[in-house]
C-alpha cells in the first residue's frame, strides 16, 4: 500500500495529515498514541517493525520533530510519521507497543533531549549519567570541564 | 624394591653421622628430587603445550627465544628458550595481593596444591627398584593424595576476595570431588583382579600375565573412563570450567600474579604428569616394556633382559613413554573440544561416568568368573 | 528491647555480578549488571556508551566526502557495509544514476566483507564456547580477504573505497583471478568447520536450546539480520527490498529450522551464518562472471550539495537491517545523520531471552547475537 | 533409554572427527601454517605463496610524503583532511616584486613560497582523502604503486609524540629576503623560542621583570597628576561592552601615539563598526575632540614620559596580556607569591574574572600577615590596567594584539563571492598592516557596497572585532 492509501486508512483518527512533497505523515502528539495502536493492531496496516526513531532539532533548539519509520514485513510496505515536539513538551512513548522504541527513545532523550511521558526508566543511555546538557542540539556548548578534566575545543593547546 | 629412603639410611649406617642428621639427609635428597621433577617436567610440558597447540591452530607457537647459543627462527622446533624466560619472567614478576584480600590464607593456598602434587610423587615408583617409600596401599595412598589439591584451590578461590575467583573455586569444589568417584572405581578393577593393593604387585601382575587394558573389555572401559574424568580432575578442556577463559577471566587464579600464580602452574603440570604415571602404572603395565608380552623367538646370544629392553633404566624410559603419550592426547583434547557448562559436567559425571563404572565393577568380576571356569 | 531480628540482611541470596566493560567475552566495551544467585541468572541491564564518539556530531560538521571514513569506523568489522549504506544514502538524496561496473565491484566488496565479519562472529562464539582452534582457523582465513582488500584499495580493515558516487579505485589487476582462488580454497574450509564446531557434541550441548529467540518477540524488539532469521523470520532486505543490483542474482535466505533445537536457539544463529558465507561465496561468482567494464569515476559528483529534504535508506549489513536518516538543507554538511545500527537493537534483546538461564549462557547467547560495540555506541 | 546411549555413542563418534580433524592439521603443518615470522619475513612482498608484487596495487596507505618542491599551496590537502592534521603557511611575495619560484613537475608556475608544511601522522587516519584533490600529486602514501618515488616505510616509530609531526617546507632565509617574509620569521622563531622555554619551564627572565616593577609604581603615580585623559571618561557610558569596545580602541590609538582628533575619530569608527553608538558615547568622543587645545602642552612637553611610556608600554602590554599566574612572578618574597599564586589557581578554578581573583589573593596575603605595600601595589596596577575581555568568539586572542586577525576565520562565510571579496580586502589590509578594527571595518563597508552583506555575514565580523 502506497503512502496515499495509509493515509487513507487512518484518516478517521484526528490531528494527522499528509505531506506529500516529502512523503510524510505529520501527526499530533496527542493522537500519536492512537496511530500506533492503529499500525500495529490493524490487518491490512500490520506495521510490526519499528524500524528507527530519529529526533531532529529545527534549527533553533527551541521545537524539534521526532521522526518513526515503520515497515511491515507482512504486507512488505513502510511509511514515514512525525511528530513536531515543542523544547520541554513530551511525546507519548510507543515503548509499550514496540519494544525497539524503548531504547531508541531512551537516546533521543540523551541526544536531544525529546521527553517522553509513559517510558518505563527515561534516563541517558550513551553518555554518562551526570552529563549536562543535550549533545545534538544546535546551541549546545559543551562544558570546559567534565568532573575537573578540561575538554579540549581546538587544537590550539598543543600546536 | 627397596625404597631411596632405606637404601640411604642403609648404606650410610656404618659412617660415625649420628642418625637424626642421616634421617634428614635421606628425606631431603627424595625431596629434592622430587621438585627437579615437578620443575623440568613443568617446564617441558609447556614449551610442549605451547608447540602442539601452535600446529593444531596452523601457527608456529614461540620461535625467537633460543637459549644457549641455539639461535631460534625459521626452523619450526625453534624458540626453546621460551620456557626459561617465562620461568625467570614469573619468579621475578611482583606478586600482587589485593589489601581487602585474606592475606594469610591466599599466600598458603598455592603450597598447599604443591604439596598435594608433591605427595602423590612419593608413592610413585619410577622403576622397578625406584620407589621413594613404598607404601602396600599404594593405589589407596595416591587416590587420597589427589584430593588435597582441591583444598588449596577452595582456598585460593575463596580468600581472593573476588566474585570471579568464587564462582572459580566453588565450580572446581563441585567438580573435582565428584569427579573421584569415576576415578577411584575405575582404579579398583585393577585391584579387584590383581589382587594386590601395593604398585609392585599390580606391576608384577601385569608381567605375569598381560597389560590389564588387554586383560578384558571392561578393563579397556575402565581405562576410558579413568582417564576422562582424570581429564576433568586435572581441570582442563573440556572441563576446565573453573578456570573457563571466556567466563570467569582466570577463575581462582584470576588474582595470583608472579611466583604464587607460577606454583599453581607447576603443580597443574605435575597432576597431570601424575594421572600419566597413574595410568601407565595401572592400566599400561607401567616400567614393563610392550616387547615383554610378545613372546620373541629366543636367539640364545643375547641377553634375554637386553632383547626386550628390560631392566631399571629401560623401566623409567617406558614410564615416560607412556606417560608422555597420555600428556599429548590430554593436550590434543584441549584444542579440538569446546567446554562443558557445570550442569551439563555433573550430568555427564553422575549420570554417565559412575553408573557405567559400576556396572563395569560388576561385568569385570562376572568376565573374571568366566575366564576361571573356562580356561 | 527490641528483638525482632532485621530481616533485610538476611536474604541476600541475589548477587549482582558486574561483567565490566573490560571482560573477555563482551565483544567490546560493554558492561553487563547481572543479578545473580549462584548461577542462574535473575535480571540482566546491559550498560553501554563506553565507546561512544559522537559520530552524529561529527557529521554535522563534516562535508559528505568526509564522513565516509568515520562511517567505516562505526562498525570496524563490516566498514565495507556501512560505506555501501551511507553511500546508498547520499546517492538516493542526490539521486545520481550508477554505471554498471560500479554496482557490480560494490557488491563482491560487499559479500567478500560479509564473508569476513561472518569468519570472526563464528570464531568468536567458538571462543565463547570454550573451542579455541576454530578461532585461529577463522582468523586465517579472514586474513585471506583482507589481503585481497588491501590489493584493492591499501587498507585492511577500514577501507574508505565506496564513496558516494562510484568507488575510490577500480579494481587492481589479478583481483578477479585472486577472488577465484580464494572462493575455491574457502569452500573447502566451511567443510572443516562444520567437521570441528559445528557437528561436535559438546558444542550442540552448549547451543542448542539456549537462548531461545521466538520470532514475536524477535521482531518486537527489532532484531535483524542473521539473528532474526535464526528465530525462522525470512526477512533479508537483499531479497524483500532489493537495493542496488542483488535482484539480478539468485541465492537463497538461510532460515533457522531448529535442526539441533528448537527454532530460534543460538545454534540456529550460528548455522544461519555459516549457510549465509556460502550464499555469499554465490554472489561473488556470478557477480564476477559477469563484471561490466568502463569508468568508475564517471558518476562521481564533484561538489556533493544535496537539495533541502530527508531520506532514509536501508542496507543488509552481516549484524542486521542498517538505516541511514541524512536531513540536508543544501549545504555541503548534512543538517542531521542518524544511523540505526541492528547491533543496538539486537543487543536490546539480550536481557530478555537470557533471562533464566546460567552465566556460562549469557555469554553463548551475546555470542550468537554477533554485537559489534563501536556501531552500537557509534 | 535408547536415547540416552544413542547420545553417548553420537558424542563419541563427533570427538573422534574433530580430533582426527586436529590431528590433520598438526601433521601437515608445514604448508598450513599462516604465520608471517616478521622480522625475517617482511611486508609487502612475503616468502611464502601468497605473493603479491607491487605491481597489484593502485594504492597503499603507509605514511604521508610531500614533494615540497611540486607544491603550489593550494591548501586543498589541509581543506579536505576530515582530522585537520596538515598546517601550511604560505607567503606571497608583494604586488610589485616579480619573484621567480621555479616550475613544478607538471610545469605550473608556482606563485608563493611554501613556508610551513607540517603532517601530525600521530593525527592522521590514514583515509588518503587528501592525495585525490592534489593538482600536482605531490603528496602521497610512500611504497606500493609510487614504490619509484619513495620506497615503503611503515616502520616509523619515535619516543616523542612530536617526532611524528612531520615538517616538510624548508624555505632557505634567502628564500625569505626574497618575498620579505621578516615578520613570519619572527613569529616562528617566537614562536620556537616559546615552546623551547615552555620545555625547560623557565617564566619570564627575572631581571627584566625588575624594571617594570620599578616603572609602574612611577606610572601609577604619574596617572594622577596626568592631564586627566585616561580611561575614566568612558565610564559614563552604562553599556558594558560599548564602554570595553571604546576603551579598547582608546588603548589602541594611544598605542599608535596619535594626536586627540584622530584618536576621537578612530574611536568614533570603531563604535560604529560595533554597532554601539549612543549619546553618551558621542559626548565623551566630542570630550577628547575639545580636550585637544587646553593639554596638549604637558603631554608633549615631558620626553621622559615617552620613554617611561615605552616601559609603561611594554607594562602595559605585560599588565594588558592575559592576567595569568606568571605576572604574579613580580612578587619578591617567595613565601607571599606562593600563598598568592595558590589563591590565583583556587580562583580560576571557581572561574572567577580577572578583578574576582585579585581581591581573592589579597584576602589570603591578608590571613596570612604577608601583605607589604609594595604587593598592594602590584595588585592594584593588575585591577586598573586589565579590562574585563569583550566575550569574543573563542579562537581569537582576548584583547587584540597588533597582529591581524587569521585569514582563516573568513571562511566561515558561506557564499562564495563574498568570501572572496573579503579575503581580498584582507589581503589589501594585511598589505598595509592596518588594524583589525580597520580591516573589519573595510570588509563591512566593501561587503554593503556590493549587497552581499546578510546578518550571519554581519555577527560573523562582529565576533571576529
Amino acid at each position: 500500500m502506497d503512502l496515499k492509501e495509509i493515509f487513507d486508512a487512518i484518516s478517521p483518527l484526528d490531528g494527522i495529515e499528509l505531506n506529500l512533497e516529502s512523503d510524510v505523515i505529520l501527526v499530533s502528539s496527542a493522537s500519536l498514541m492512537a496511530v500506533a495502536e492503529k499500525f500495529k493492531n490493524d490487518a491490512d496496516l500490520d506495521f510490526d517493525f519499528l524500524m528507527c526513531i530519529t529526533a531532529l532539532d529545527d534549527g533553533d533548539s527551541k521545537n524539534f520533530t521526532v521522526a518513526y519509520n515503520f515497515y511491515s514485513n507482512t504486507n512488505k510496505h513502510s511509511v514515514e510519521v512525525r511528530v513536531s515536539v515543542v523544547d520541554g513538551k513530551d511525546v507519548p512513548s510507543l515503548s509499550g507497543v514496540w519494544k525497539t522504541a524503548d531504547w531508541h527513545e531512551r537516546e533521543a532523550y540523551d541526544m536531544m533531549g525529546v521527553i517522553f511521558s509513559g517510558h518505563p526508566e527515561l534516563k541517558r543511555i550513551l553518555l554518562p549519567e551526570d552529563w549536562e546538557g543535550y549533545p545534538l542540539r544546535k546551541n549546545y556548548k559543551v562544558a570546559d570541564y567534565y568532573h575537573g578534566v578540561p575538554i579540549p575545543k581546538d587544537k590550539s593547546y598543543w600546536e | 624394591m627397596t625404597s631411596i629412603v632405606k637404601s640411604i639410611v642403609g648404606s650410610f649406617e656404618s659412617l660415625p653421622i649420628d642418625p637424626f642428621l642421616l634421617a634428614i639427609l635421606a628425606i631431603l635428597v627424595p625431596g629434592i628430587i622430587i621438585f627437579l621433577i615437578m620443575a623440568v617436567n613443568a617446564l617441558i610440558a609447556v614449551y610442549f603445550e605451547r608447540k602442539i597447540s601452535a600446529f593444531m591452530q596452523d601457527r608456529l607457537g614461540p620461535m625467537e627465544v633460543g637459549i644457549f647459543g641455539f639461535k631460534g627462527g625459521k626452523k619450526f622446533w625453534g624458540g626453546i628458550g621460551q620456557t626459561f624466560a617465562d620461568a625467570i619472567k614469573l619468579l621475578s614478576k611482583e606478586d600482587i595481593i589485593p589489601n581487602d584480600a585474606d592475606r594469610f590464607l591466599m599466600m598458603m593456598a598455592p603450597f598447599i596444591i604443591f604439596t598435594g602434587a608433591f605427595l602423590t610423587f612419593i608413592g610413585l615408583p619410577m622403576s622397578d627398584s625406584l620407589v621413594i617409600s613404598n607404601f602396600n596401599i599404594g593405589i589407596f595412598y595416591i587416590i587420597a593424595m589427589s584430593s588435597v589439591g582441591v583444598i588449596g584451590i577452595i582456598l585460593a578461590g575463596w580468600s581472593s576476595n573476588n566474585k570471579w575467583s568464587l564462582y572459580g573455586a566453588m565450580r572446581a569444589a563441585a567438580q573435582m570431588i565428584s569427579y573421584e568417584i569415576p576415578i577411584a572405581l575405575s582404579l579398583i578393577l585393577v585391584v579387584l583382579v590383581s589382587g594386590h593393593l601395593d604398585i609392585h604387585g599390580i606391576v608384577q601382575w601385569q608381567a605375569d600375565n598381560r597389560w590389564f587394558i588387554l586383560h578384558s573389555p571392561f578393563a579397556a572401559l575402565g581405562f576410558v573412563i579413568y582417564f576422562v574424568s582424570v581429564v576433568a580432575e586435572t581441570n582442563r578442556t573440556p572441563f576446565d570450567i573453573p578456570e573457563a577463559e571466556s567466563e570467569l577471566v582466570a577463575g581462582w587464579m584470576t588474582e595470583y600474579s608472579g611466583f604464587r600464580w607460577a606454583l599453581f602452574f607447576l603443580s597443574e603440570y605435575a597432576n597431570m604428569l601424575i594421572v600419566a604415571f597413574v595410568a601407565s602404572i595401572v592400566f599400561l603395565g607401567g616400567w614393563l616394556s610392550p616387547f615383554q608380552m610378545i613372546d620373541l623367538p629366543y636367539i640364545d646370544i643375547l641377553p634375554e633382559s637386553w632383547l626386550i629392553l628390560d631392566g631399571v633404566v629401560f623401566g623409567i624410559f617406558w614410564m615416560f613413554v607412556k606417560a608422555i603419550i597420555l600428556i599429548f592426547c590430554m593436550m590434543w583434547f584441549r584444542w579440538t573440544f569446546p567446554r562443558l557448562r557445570v550442569d551439563q559436567l555433573m550430568y555427564v559425571c553422575w549420570k554417565i561416568f559412575i553408573p557405567f563404572a559400576l556396572a563395569n565393577v560388576i561385568l569385570i568380576s562376572i568376565w573374571e568368573l568366566i575366564r576361571m571356569w573356562i580356561f | 528491647m527490641d528483638t525482632t531480628l532485621d530481616k533485610s540482611i538476611v536474604n541476600i541470596d541475589e548477587m549482582v555480578l558486574n561483567m565490566g566493560p573490560q571482560h573477555p567475552s563482551t565483544h567490546g566495551v560493554l558492561r553487563l549488571k547481572i543479578h545473580t544467585d549462584g548461577e542462574v541468572v535473575s535480571k540482566i541491564e546491559p550498560v553501554i556508551g563506553y565507546l561512544h564518539r559522537c559520530f552524529e556530531k561529527h557529521c554535522e560538521n563534516l562535508s559528505y566526502e568526509q564522513i565516509v571514513p568515520y562511517t567505516d569506523r562505526c562498525d570496524y568489522l563490516a566498514s565495507m557495509h556501512m560505506d555501501h549504506a551511507y553511500s546508498i544514502a547520499v546517492e538516493k538524496l542526490l539521486d545520481i544514476q550508477l554505471p554498471e561496473r560500479v554496482e557490480y565491484i560494490r557488491v563482491i566488496v560487499a559479500e567478500l566483507q560479509r564473508i569476513a565479519s561472518h569468519l570472526v562472529a563464528i570464531g568468536t562464539f567458538g571462543l565463547d564456547v570454550g573451542a579455541i582452534t576454530p578461532f585461529t582457523w577463522t582468523i586465517r582465513d579472514r586474513e585471506r580477504v583482507l589481503d585481497l582488500f588491501e590489493a584493492l584499495c591499501g587498507a585492511r580493515l577500514l577501507y574508505n573505497y565506496i564513496w558516494p558516487g562510484g568507488v575510490s579505485h577500480d579494481l587492481s589487476p589479478k583481483f578477479i583471478q585472486r577472488t577465484h582462488e580464494f572462493l575455491d580454497y574457502f569452500e573447502t574450509q566451511i567443510f572443516e568447520y562444520n567437521e570441528l564446531l559445528t557437528g561436535n557434541k559438546i558444542f550442540i550441548e552448549r547451543t542448542a536450546d539456549v537462548g531461545v529467540m521466538p520470532a514475536d518477540v524477535a521482531v518486537n524488539f527489532g532484531v535483524t539480520g542473521p539473528s532474526l532469521r535464526g528465530s525462522g523470520v525470512n526477512y533479508d532486505l537483499r531479497k524483500t527490498e532489493p537495493y542496488s543490483i542483488y535482484n539480478k542474482f539468485d541465492f537463497n535466505v538461510p532460515v533457522g529450522e531448529g535442526t539441533m533445537g528448537t527454532v530460534g536457539d543460538s545454534w540456529d544463529r550460528y548455522w544461519v551464518r555459516m549457510v549465509e558465507m556460502e550464499e555469499s561465496i554465490k554472489i561473488i561468482r556470478q557477480a564476477m562472471g559477469s563484471l561490466p567494464d568502463g569508468d568508475v569515476h564517471s558518476a562521481m559528483p564533484k561538489k556533493i550539495r544535496p537539495a533541502k529534504g530527508s531520506v532514509y535508506s536501508r542496507y543488509e549489513s552481516a549484524r542486521g537491517d542498517v538505516g541511514i536518516y541524512i536531513q540536508s538543507n543544501g549545504k555541503n554538511v548534512p543538517l542531521r545523520l542518524k544511523m540505526r545500527s541492528p547491533a543496538f537493537c539486537n543487543l536490546s534483546v539480550l536481557a530478555e531471552i537470557s533471562e533464566g538461564w546460567m552465566i556460562s549462557d549469557v555469554i553463548t547467547v551475546l555470542g550468537s547475537l554477533d554485537i559489534v560495540l563501536g556501531e552500537i555506541d557509534r | 533409554m535408547s536415547e540416552y546411549f544413542i547420545e553417548i555413542v553420537n558424542g563419541v563418534k563427533t570427538f573422534l572427527t574433530g580430533m582426527k580433524m586436529t590431528l590433520k592439521h598438526y601433521n601437515n603443518k608445514e604448508e598450513l601454517v599462516a604465520t608471517l615470522q616478521y622480522p625475517h619475513e617482511k611486508w609487502p612482498i612475503p616468502e611464502r605463496n601468497i605473493g603479491f608484487e607491487n605491481s597489484e596495487y593502485n594504492l597503499i596507505r603507509s605514511r604521508l610524503h610531500v614533494d615540497i618542491d611540486d607544491c603550489i599551496g593550494c591548501l586543498q590537502c589541509e581543506k579536505v583532511c576530515p582530522v585537520d592534521c596538515i598546517t601550511i603557511d604560505t607567503i606571497k611575495p608583494p604586488k610589485g616584486t616579480d619573484v621567480d619560484f621555479g616550475m613544478t613537475s607538471l610545469d605550473t608556475q608556482k606563485k608563493m613560497l611554501v613556508t610551513r608544511f607540517s603532517i601530525d601522522m600521530s593525527e592522521c587516519m590514514y583515509c588518503n582523502l587528501c592525495a585525490y584533490p592534489c593538482p600536482e600529486e605531490c603528496i602521497y602514501m610512500v611504497g606500493g604503486p609510487n614504490e619509484h618515488k619513495h620506497e615503503i616505510d611503515y616502520e616509523f616509530s619515535q619516543y616523542k609524540r612530536d617526532g611524528l609531526i612531520y615538517e616538510f617546507a624548508d624555505p632557505t632565509d634567502a628564500q625569505f629576503a626574497e618575498v620579505g617574509g621578516e615578520a613570519y620569521v619572527e613569529s616562528r622563531q617566537s614562536q620556537k623560542q616559546k615552546l623551547v622555554d615552555g620545555e625547560n619551564l623557565e617564566g619570564i627572565v627575572e631581571e627584566e621583570k625588575k624594571v617594570v616593577v620599578i616603572e609602574e609604581s612611577q606610572e601609577s603615580t604619574k596617572k594622577d597628576d596626568d592631564s586627566g585623559l585616561s580611561l575614566k571618561i568612558f565610564n559614563n557610558v552604562d553599556d558594558k561592552p560599548a564602554r570595553g569596545v571604546a576603551k579598547k580602541s582608546f588603548q589602541a590609538a594611544k598605542r599608535g601615539a596619535m594626536d586627540y582628533i584622530a584618536m576621537a575619530d578612530y574611536i568614533n569608527s570603531a563604535i560604529i563598526a560595533a554597532g554601539k553608538s549612543s549619546p553618551e558615547m558621542a559626548a565623551a568622543i566630542e570630550l577628547i575632540k575639545n580636550y585637544k587645545d587646553e593639554v596638549v602642552a604637558p603631554s608633549q612637553s615631558e620626553p621622559s614620559p615617552d620613554i617611561s611610556t615605552n616601559v609603561i608600554l611594554e607594562a602595559d602590554d605585560l599588565g594588558a596580556t592575559l592576567f595569568d599566574v606568571k605576572s604574579l612572578n613580580g612578587i619578591e618574597d617567595k613565601m607571599s607569591r606562593g600563598i598568592a599564586k595558590k589563591a590565583f589557581i583556587a580562583a580560576k578554578r571557581e572561574v572567577l574574572d580577572d578583578n574576582g581573583k585579585i581581591d581573592a589573593i589579597k584576602l589570603a596575603l591578608n590571613e596570612a600577615e604577608k601583605m607589604t605595600s609594595e604587593i598592594e601595589v602590584l595588585l592594584s596596577s593588575f585591577v586598573a590596567i586589565t579590562i574585563n575581555p569583550v566575550e569574543s568568539t573563542p579562537g581569537v586572542s582576548l584583547i587584540p594584539d597588533v597582529s591581524l586577525f587569521d585569514i582563516k576565520l573568513l571562511n566561515d562565510i558561506d557564499d562564495k563571492m563574498a568570501r572572496g571579496s573579503a579575503k581580498k580586502v584582507y589581503m589589501a589590509g594585511k598589505r598595509g598592516n592596518k588594524l583589525t578594527i580597520e580591516v573589519l571595518a573595510d570588509i563591512r563597508n566593501e561587503l554593503t557596497g556590493s549587497g552581499m552583506m546578510d546578518d550571519d555575514i554581519d555577527n560573523l565580523i562582529k565576533g571576529i572585532g
